[in-house]
Formats: structure tokens, C-alpha cells, sequence
């Protein structure tokens, strides 16, 4: 297998290797879900999964379409209700990263997936809040994943869904019992990090191939790039085998439903 | 206690026009059986709660039934967005429909504080998120013991909850077994409950912790087979993701809603 | 993550004195073999929390481990008095107890709420009772939606918590079945937690929404083979109801009970 | 058999003979378990009966020693943990009728099982309130049974672990969410029915044999009398064949044990 790769390839390697073994992880539908997989059959077999729909260290065969997919629940240690997920895993504090998606992030990290537009008008209506709003602020610490662009990187969200540090950056200052918040956002572009005196995020690393200027480019603000400015490793051969082996068996099951 | 009904009888007598409904099952076991049978006989504005408005909340706010909306993430799971659920909300079609929205923290809580028999729920919730700017039900409270200011919602109580179960037993017990979401606590919940099962069966051979809910709790079962398609029903049949592919086309425009609503729904008889 | 230790050595590592200490176990899965090695260790000035103190209490208290006992029933069920418990309340001996009393509701919303990682649990409760009067950890809130008054109590947070299990697999994930009381709770709300099990398995062969609490969860994991005895282990040895009735005799006498506790506990070797 | 009984038996059937069939019942311990368990194995077989425990709707084939016996789990529809068990079925209204015994009981019906003289410098230390405080309010209704004498019928009990009506009788007026309270007293001299008005407990029923001066003599305070007292039913043979097989079950297993 030669060693092309995606940028979407990238960047869901990227998001896998965040998560460490052992680690505990509050798991998003979609990228995030992806990428918890991923790190889950390669370098992080003892990481452990739990989705919203109250299915708890789950190792699913494929990737789920939906938070609440059987393959979740059948590969589960355990499957508890959805309040006993939320009470005692989310906010008991059992949770070590939440890893999230989002339709759009600001500088600060703040997560909308309520609208674009305003509140009693919308322009488009998106699904809402969902678990996020509590992963973020309970979990110990939130990864989020999601494409760059313009669209989504933007200078301040219509709508704080979900609190990166909120408009100035200081709101979890004080706040107790509060997670770290976001420590790592990962693109199919770069991976930023938040600076840690003023919250605002900050590419810490390019993926390979990538410029500045195509970070600048799909960024609704002016982007920060640390000093040391690191280029992402590449995906090895075992990643991007097992990833889209993953894929594949994926779509081949859900193509085979009913 | 339960007693069993045809899906169309218990409907008729437990769902009235106005009336507030909770239909669960979080991406496993949702009531469509039950919903579609609410649009076959006109139920109009409700006040319709589920954590996850799904399929079947598209198809009720879309047949006109909705007066408001109390939910927390209300998309088509893996597929994108609820058409008819936006054409209300951006458009107001068919009709204007208030939405009140929530987390899913809030909305587990609200429904474990109303199945508790609490009037509200106390979280951890919603720090530095803007939803409390838009939704006054969210409020707080202050712990007397250490000072920290907490979320509080009020519970949700229904005036009936609709939920889909694998089994119930000829007592009229109830097994909900995998994801269970919080089905338990809308049916605890609820002035009234409507459990819509896939059979019945002489012995519900549960565990000695399962999720049983006796039949003293519930108003009415009513047999449904499928009664959960095109969402699953663990130990019965699969989900069928092609559908839920599929309705992002069918909802998208008005017309094409409609006749899928007129083919499967309103000339489908007792089933759908 | 859960590590496999010796009873002594997770007794020693974790408990410390001047703790406060919940072991669970409603009338089910009382952590016998673990109150008796904390007692062998000579533990002091423990804060014992434990809905009903049961045998297992009275045998601490009586052998001077506690400074405080929260609890909610103090008896021997189905035969009497905890004289031990008495003994420290009534006339200070060993040593002067400091209590504070629940009710069953409070105690088990307390550990709910501390598994939920709440400083406070609020419920409907204490309504015309005398205990708000002589426990100031209870007060009030009001619902800011409907005005009730509501009762609300310290949330149960100890540093350790002990109980007994069914059984752990190999990466210690435990199951508890049967009367599984405030088990759960109790280890999701401590700092740290140990668990005793009758075994250790391969498969817990446990069903879909079984009490399974996953080792990560967990601190550390010592084999007990009856270390619930006296009390029961569903599926593994009945409770012995005679054990209850002879306590009565042996604790009502400060020689006795030393007697029996030089016998049954410090002469005892690794298990009692 | 001989239609001749004991008082202890007069009173636990007159006791079952209060709960109706399909009421939803939580029992407590001792005499109110022994009482449920008959009613159900005679005119009640759909009484519910939930025990603290968290066992819902048991069937034991032996009366329980304690709450918590094996044998009212294996005989149960099925076992929640302790705080559901409070939360959702007590507190969440679905208990019809809670079923107590107690140490002291008052003329305005409240409960004392913690202790005899100062709670400070407690005389005697009772085991504690138990389930019992919120049985006494979240309950539809509540029965109650214990022996008659002057030691546990007192003018005001030392302390009131669980609400009658309160030390004046309208402790409950105008509380929200609260059940009716008291709505009976069985013991083996008599039946209690609190006044409609004014909440002190009357007696309504004599059981045979037993005189007014029987239960004077027994009540610490000057109780009063329906002016239509009328004469408790005797057990009829069966009652008394399904108890006393009950109890020699009961004793059989429990000697038997280890």
C-alpha cells in the first residue's frame, strides 16, 4: 500500500493519535467517532468509548450511523439510561476527553450547532446542542475535529452552543468543578491549540503540504501560528490500512441494511 | 394498569388535541407506530417533547400535529438535517411551531425528575453556553451547602408518553432491553402511557435487574410488529439506515413529504 | 484502573484514618470480609457513612474505628438493636459517636447525587418529621418554577468507599446482581474505591443493561470468597439468618463481643 | 381446624383484610410484611407489594427476616437500585398505600422509631427513621400496625421520626404533593380511624372480646370512641390455615438456614 493519503485521511489520523490509551473518552457521532475508532484498533486498545445513547465502553465493529446504533450496544460492557450516562459518567466526572464536532468554531473555541442567523429567526436551523454543551464543560479536557473553511472557522459564532471560553475567553475563569475545555482542535489543515494566557487559538502544527496561507485562507479571523510551528506526522501504512478497512466494512454493512 | 388496546383505540382515548406527549426511544426503539397513528387521526396542537425529534417528530411537526417543540438535538442522526422540523421553525409550514430547546444533559434530567415526581431538575449545566439566553424555562438555584449556582429545568411531565418496548408478558409487564434510553422515566413520567410492543409473550425471561416495567405503571399496550421501522428493535430487526438516507429526500420538499405521507401513513390503514 | 490486590494491601493502601468511609450493601452484599480487615488494621477516627449500619457497623464501632456514623436505619434487621451502636451513643463506649441521622429517601438521593457529582440532592422529603431539627445538614431549597419548598442534603462524597460483588473479569469489570442497593453509587461517588468479589472470572456473562461497573471506575479489586458473610451473595450463599439472631447475644456485652472479635477478627489471619 | 386464634393473629389478618386487591403497596418490615404477604395469598393475589429494598412487586413464599432477603429479590418482577426505588416509585407517586409498623405512636397518629427520652441523651436508641418518613408523606394512604399498650400508644411521642398530622393535627394542611396520611391503626385490641376533622385517632372497631376498658387501659391517652363502634370480623378458617402455614414455612426456612 503506498503511503498517499486524504487530507480527510489526515486529518482523522491526526484526531486518533490526540487520544491516548487508557484515556476515557466521551465520544461525538461523526469525525470524532471516527477517529476514537481509529485510535481504538491501532495505538490505543485500552482507550474507552462511551457514546451519549448510554452505551458504555463500547467497541463497535464498524462505525456507527447513529449514537444510538445496535453495533454500540451489542459491543458494549455495559448499556446504562440516558440520564445515568449524562449524571453519573458525564458529570460525575468519569469522563477524560470529550472529542467533538461542530458547525462552527471561533477563536475563543466556542462551538454553534443551534443556527446560523439569529435565534428567533434563523437563517438555517441546525440540530442543536445535543450532549455537547455538558461534555464540554464536564469532561476533563475537549478535542474537537472538523474541516477547515471559512464557513466554519469564524470570527465569532452566531451562537455560543457550546463554551470553548467564551467571548472574551475567561468564562470557565473561577467557574468550579469546570474541565479544562477545548486543548486541541484538529483540521484536515493544521492542529491549533488554545494559548494558554488568552484562550485564543493558535496552529501549533501544519499538516504536510500545507501552507500558512491555506490555513489563513480558510479562517474567518486573523490566525494566530506558534513560534515552533511543527508539520504533522504522517499517517504510517497500519494507520491508513486499518482506517480504511474501517471505512470499508462501514459502508458495507450499513449498504446491506434492509 | 395496562390494558390492551388496538394501537388505534389507545391512541383515540389517551392523546387528546393540546395535550402534551413524550415519545423515547433514543435512536433504538422510537414509537413510530404510535406516531403515525397520531397523524392518521389528526392530533393537533401538541406539545410534542423528545430529547432526539428523529424521523417520526419530522413527520408530526410536518402533518400539522405541533404546536411546540421541547427537545435537544433535533437532527436526522448521521444523515444531516429534520426538513420538515426546519420548514416550521424557518417557515413556518405547515404552521408556526415554538420550540423550547435544551442539552441533552437538561432534557435526561428533566425526564428523570419527572419520572422522580419533582416539579424541576438540578444539573452541572449549561456553563457559558447562550441556550439559557433563549429559552427562559432555564433557570438556577443556589446549593445551600457550598454556594455553587447549578442549572435547574423544570421536569418534564407529560400528560401521556408513547414508548415502543420488545416485549410485554400477558400481565401486561414490559421488557425494554438495550439502549433504554430514558423510556423508562417518560413512561413514569406521564399522566397516561401508551407502550406500543413488537409481542407478547407468555414470560418476559428478564434478568434480575432487567428494565421491566410492571404493568400497574402503564395504561395501555397495544401490539405492534415492526411498531419501531425504520428505527430498530434490539433482538428483533435492524436499523434500516437506507431509509433514514432516503427521508433526507423525501422531506426536503413539501410535496414529496406529503405523498409519502399519503402512501405510508394516511392510506396505510391500522400500520404504517 | 483497577488493580488486583491482596484485601490487606487495598485496605492498607486506601483507607486512612480519620477517613470517611461508605460500605455498601442493602441487607445484600454486605462488605463483611472488608470491615473486619479494616478493624485488623486498627483504623481510627472513620466518618462511617452506610444507609443501615447493619452487623458490619456495629462490629466497627464497637471496635473503636469510628468518630461519626451517617446513617438511616440503625438496626439488626429482623431482630433488633445494633448494642454496639447503642452502646457508643447511649454511654460512649468504646468511645463517644457522633451521629448524623437520615432518612432512607435522603440517603440514597445523597449517594445518587454524589455519583452524579452534585454537592446536593434534592427531594421531597422530611415533611413534618423531627430529624430536620436535630441534623442541620438538612435544609431547604425552593423550586424557582413552581415554589415548592424541597429538602436537600449534602451529597454522600467519601473518600473511600468498600463494597462486595458477584464477580470481576479478568480486566476488572465487575457485576452486581440482585439487590444491588446504592453499590454502584457509592463507588462512582467516592475519591477512591474498593471492591471485594466471590470470584474473578473470564465472561461475566452479564445481559445487556446489567449493573456491570467497568474497572477504570474502580481503584482496586480484592478476591473475598464469602465476603459477604453474613449476609448473602445472590447466587453464591444464602444469608445466615442465625448469625443475625446469635449477634443479638454476643454484641449485647462489651466482653463478649471482645471475645468474639479476638476470635473472628484479630486472630483470624487474612479473612474473617 | 378450630376457628380459635390468637390476638397477634386477629390483628395481622384484620391488618391484611385493609389492603385491597391491585392496590400498590410498600411494606415495611415485621408485622406490615406479614399482613401484605397474607392479604396477597388470600382475597388480594394482585396486591403489589415493593419492599425497600428495590424489589418490585414480590411474590416471597416465606416472609422476609430482613428487607433485603434473597428470596424477595427471586420472587420480585424485578429489582432496582435503592435510589430509584425512592425516587421513581415512592417519590414518583406510583405507591398507593405505604404500610408501617412503629415503637410510638401518638393520638394525632406520629411515628417514633428513633428513640425513648432526649435525642441528645437518648434513654433508649431505636434503629431510626428508615423508609418511613417518606412513606408517610408520598404514599397515597397510609396503614399502620402494631401492639396495643400504653408504652407504644402515647399521649406525644418523644420524637416524631414520621409525620401522623403533627403534633397539632394539621401539619399536613396545605402542603403540596403530600398524601393523606394515616388512614388507619390496626392493632390486636382494635381498629383507629383518625376524625375527619380534627385528625386524632378514634377507635371505629372492637375486635371480639375486647372491651372499651381493655383499650383505655391500653392507650396513654384519653381515647375516644366512634359513637357507631362496631365488632372487627373474625379470621375465617382459611385466613387463619394460609397464616399459620405462612409462618411454619417461614420458621422452617429460616432455622434451616446455615
Amino acid at each position: 500500500m503506498s503511503n498517499e493519503y486524504t487530507s480527510a485521511e489526515m486529518m482523522t489520523v491526526t484526531a486518533a493519535k490526540a487520544l491516548e490509551n487508557g484515556m476515557t473518552c466521551f465520544v461525538g457521532i461523526g469525525l470524532p467517532s471516527e477517529a476514537a475508532n481509529l485510535a481504538r484498533l491501532t495505538h490505543a486498545p485500552d482507550v474507552v468509548l462511551i457514546y451519549e445513547s448510554g452505551t458504555l465502553q463500547t467497541k463497535p465493529e464498524v462505525l456507527p450511523l447513529s449514537i444510538g446504533d445496535g453495533e454500540l450496544c451489542e459491543s458494549a460492557l455495559t448499556t446504562v439510561s440516558v440520564p445515568e450516562m449524562f449524571r453519573y459518567w458525564l458529570q460525575g466526572g468519569k469522563v477524560d476527553v470529550g472529542f467533538l464536532g461542530t458547525a462552527q468554531i471561533d477563536r475563543y473555541c466556542n462551538l454553534n450547532t443551534t443556527l446560523i442567523g439569529d435565534y428567533q429567526a434563523p437563517k438555517v436551523r441546525l440540530p442543536g446542542g445535543g450532549g455537547a454543551p455538558e461534555i464540554a464543560t464536564s469532561a476533563g479536557e475537549v478535542f474537537i475535529t472538523l474541516k477547515h473553511s471559512k464557513r466554519t472557522f469564524v470570527n465569532e459564532v452566531d451562537f455560543i452552543t457550546t463554551l470553548g471560553f467564551g467571548r472574551d475567553g475567561k468564562t470557565r475563569d473561577g467557574v468550579p468543578n469546570i474541565g479544562k475545555g477545548p486543548t486541541r482542535v484538529i483540521t484536515d489543515l493544521c492542529v491549533m491549540k488554545p494559548d494558554p494566557e488568552t484562550k485564543e487559538l493558535v496552529v501549533v502544527s501544519l499538516h504536510p503540504g500545507v501552507t500558512r496561507d491555506d490555513v489563513i485562507e480558510a479562517t474567518g479571523w486573523e490566525i494566530r501560528f506558534a513560534e515552533q510551528l511543527e508539520t504533522t506526522p504522517t499517517p504510517d501504512a497500519r494507520e491508513l490500512e486499518v482506517l480504511r478497512d474501517l471505512k470499508a466494512r462501514t459502508e458495507r454493512k450499513h449498504a446491506g441494511e434492509a | 394498569m395496562a390494558e390492551f388496546l388496538s394501537l388505534h383505540d389507545a391512541v383515540a382515548r389517551y392523546v387528546e388535541d393540546g395535550a402534551t406527549v413524550a415519545m423515547e426511544g433514543f435512536t433504538h426503539l422510537i414509537p413510530f407506530a404510535a406516531g403515525h397513528e397520531i397523524i392518521r387521526q389528526g392530533k393537533r396542537d401538541l406539545t410534542l417533547i423528545r430529547m432526539t425529534p428523529d424521523l417520526v417528530y419530522d413527520q408530526l411537526i410536518g402533518a400539522g400535529c405541533a404546536k411546540k417543540l421541547i427537545f435537544s438535538w433535533g437532527g436526522n442522526p448521521g444523515v444531516g438535517s429534520l426538513h420538515r422540523l426546519r420548514d416550521a421553525v424557518e417557515k413556518g409550514w405547515p404552521h408556526k411551531v415554538e420550540i423550547f430547546e435544551h442539552s441533552h444533559a437538561a432534557m435526561a434530567c428533566a425526564f428523570e425528575a419527572g419520572a422522580a415526581g419533582l416539579p424541576l431538575a438540578v444539573l452541572r449545566g449549561y456553563v457559558g453556553s447562550e441556550l439559557p439566553s433563549v429559552n427562559d424555562q432555564i433557570k438556577y438555584i443556589e446549593c445551600p451547602f457550598t454556594g455553587e449556582r447549578l442549572a435547574a429545568v423544570p421536569s418534564v411531565r407529560p400528560d401521556v408518553s408513547l414508548v415502543h418496548a420488545q416485549k410485554a408478558d400477558r400481565k401486561g409487564n414490559v421488557l425494554v432491553e438495550g439502549i433504554i434510553g430514558v423510556q423508562k422515566e417518560a413512561i413514569l413520567a406521564a399522566g397516561k402511557s401508551i407502550v406500543t410492543v413488537e409481542e407478547v409473550v407468555d414470560d418476559l425471561e428478564a434478568g434480575p435487574n432487567a428494565c421491566v416495567i410492571p404493568g400497574w405503571a402503564i395504561d395501555a399496550i397495544a401490539v405492534a410488529e415492526k411498531g419501531a421501522y425504520p428505527s430498530y428493535a434490539h433482538g428483533y430487526y435492524p436499523r434500516d439506515n437506507r431509509f433514514y438516507k432516503d427521508w433526507d429526500a423525501i422531506a426536503r420538499d413539501r410535496d414529496t413529504f406529503q405523498t409519502w405521507l399519503d402512501d405510508n401513513v394516511y392510506n396505510a390503514g391500522g400500520q404504517a
